[in-house]
């Protein structure tokens, strides 16, 4: 599979010599996980183990992939730029003759940046072992079967009711967020008895309007009822039929 | 019986075992690429061998009006059965949000609800709901879909310990939880499950722990 | 065999498929009454045949760091892949390499992540890695900042098959520095200060084990 189309030729592997086409050079530093992956590459490039480097050539190299970054005037990644940094290091002190007793305290940086190309290599590598492991969803499922009818003596959940108000008060917190959702203070009776009047509507074709309304729950229930049909054709949940003037009022669900 | 046909036994079982639910017998011929497909006799053959094997075993194949699954002997539940027994879960902030919005903005849709809660409402929320009574379907809005439209129950109420729904907190005074909290005379600290609902972040069907908030139930 | 233990194993098969998770053999030990459980060394010896039991199957009993579960042989992943019609989610190799890190160098924090892989690990990854419960935070480290230690959960280990992080393939050797200081491309002997962190290297990991305590893994 290419990794790259550069002027309409697929490219499938990474280039062999150092030149990158330029256009090229972005999806190729994307290739990489950093300098050290990078460093990696071009060491493996010459096929020589980590502790055979020639820490100038390949300095020379990478040096000259940050140059050419630098020239597309690209944001160098910090990453890479600290890494020509260690190597710039490297290279100079290699150029200087040696004091036979340096101080012990500091570190020979080309130790050090072996050591930390090796400990990269091995987790590089152990991150390629974990991708090979057979993984759920991918090499295999977890088996499961219908469980049998159970008299399960269910133990349902406990909720306060504080729970449940703290979650209003969440949402309506979170809706106040986006603006278009208002959620205004309205009688409850109301919308409750929508529900109510709905439940009456279902399933049937018109309900005469004043069989909705029942004499026992007196004025209030009256009034009430009255409110949560308005609302509903306000919702456009019920509509209102009347065949002849004056005639008998029927209500009907809108999607019954 | 043949190699291939042992194959085709072994691929079928993994397949339902996978599954998870029923697989029509064309779903299993979807299985294999168009030239290895089995006939479909081929297939209900592997499909009777399949069944022979769970003679004696915890679990047997049937097949149901949507095709066939493994099943745990009916015997069994007794003991099975206790694999449920353990201590209920917490409900989940999103089930609690969504049985909120139902209560305080009845008759309303699932759609509704998301639009408010801005996610989705699983619909592991709605069947907990309708298996505890708390909601119930009042009629369908009449948009494209014609979905279903909630509203609580008297179960509901009562499990609350409510007359009706006027006996709700005003919507006003949630804004303002402190308030609330005191009006409604509650002076002890909230339960520490209750709190915690509020930090974690959406989580739907029962209570899950996040690592991050090591709560214990 | 006895015709208890045979109630026995179908039990365990029935309550393993049933709970369609790992269940431990204390939570199969639980199906019973306090009077009927099983010892486990029974329990054990049942999940043998239960095993067993699976040979020439579609399926197997395995056990992973949450317990025994049933799972479809990997050689049938072909066909039993194909019931799902999204293709196997692709992790990067940013995100295996952070997650290797952890798995092995746990506990272990961003900063020492970033120190190694030598580039910054992207906030993302870690959420992923959180979302998936395959990370938790164990602590934090007791420096400037406090930063958070991670680790890898029982979920990662089930999700690659795992029963414990010692079935982890064996991290990589590395060679030692100071008897290889010949082969390298340097023409003086290293200084002391690095032949002994060579040393260090290859008992721990780059983190702060000074010389004094080289902890073996």
């Amino acid at each position: 599979m290419p990794f790259a189309v550069v002027l309409g030729k697929a490219m499938t592997e990474l280039p062999r010599d150092l030149y990158i086409p330029p256009q090229a050079l972005e999806v190729f530093l994307e290739a990489f996980e950093g300098p050290l992956d990078l460093l990696l590459y071009l060491i493996r490039r010459q096929n020589l183990d980590i502790l055979e480097i020639d820490v100038s050539a390949i300095t020379e190299q990478y040096m000259r992939y940050v140059e050419l970054m630098d020239a597309m005037q690209f944001e160098l990644a910090a990453e890479y730029l600290l890494m020509a940094a260690v190597l710039a290091e490297i290279k100079s002190r290699m150029l200087l003759p040696r004091a036979v007793d340096t101080d012990d305290d500091e570190e020979d940086p080309r130790a050090q940046l072996i050591r930390r190309l090796q400990e990269y290599e091995r987790f590089k590598k152990a991150a390629e072992d974990i991708e090979e492991l057979p993984r759920v969803e991918r090499d295999t499922w977890v088996g499961s079967a219908e469980p049998p009818d159970l008299n399960r003596v269910r133990t349902d959940a406990e909720v306060d009711m504080r729970e449940l108000l703290l979650a209003l008060g969440e949402v309506l917190r979170r809706a106040d967020m986006f603006e278009s959702h208002h959620i205004q203070r309205e009688a409850l009776s109301t919308r409750e008895r929508m529900s109510e009047v709905l439940e009456k509507l279902s399933g049937r074709q018109f309900v005469p309007f004043v069989a909705l309304f029942s004499a026992s729950e007196g004025r209030l229930g009256v009034v009430v009822t009255f409110l949560a049909v308005m609302e509903l054709i306000k919702e456009a949940l019920v509509e209102i039929v009347q065949t002849e003037n004056f005639g008998p009022i029927h209500v009907k669900a809108r999607s019954e | 019986m043949s190699e291939t046909s042992t194959t085709l036994i072994q691929i079928l079982e993994g397949a339902l075992l996978a599954a998870g639910r029923p697989l029509t017998v064309a779903q299993l011929g979807e299985l294999f690429e168009e030239h290895e497909r089995p006939p479909n006799a081929d297939l209900r053959e592997a499909l009777g061998v399949v069944a022979e094997r769970c003679t004696d075993r915890g679990f047997e194949l049937v097949e149901v009006a949507s095709g066939f699954r493994y099943q745990v002997r009916q015997s069994l539940s007794p003991w099975v059965g206790r694999l449920w027994h353990e201590r209920p879960q917490k409900y989940s902030r999103a089930m609690l949000e969504t049985l909120a919005l139902i209560a305080y903005r009845q008759p309303i849709t699932r759609g509704e609800i998301e639009e408010i809660r801005g996610v989705a409402v699983s619909s592991n929320i709605i069947k907990t709901l309708h298996e505890r009574e708390w909601v119930r379907i009042v009629g369908h809005r009449d948009v494209p879909g014609r979905p279903a439209m909630y509203a609580t129950t008297r179960q509901f109420l009562d499990y609350f310990n409510l007359k009706n729904l006027d006996q709700l907190p005003a919507l006003a005074e949630i804004r303002d939880l402190e308030t609330l909290n005191a009006e409604l005379g509650f002076n002890e600290p909230l339960p520490a499950a209750a709190a915690q609902h509020a930090e974690v972040e959406n989580l739907s069907g029962p209570d899950e722990t996040s690592p991050d908030h090591g709560m214990t139930h």
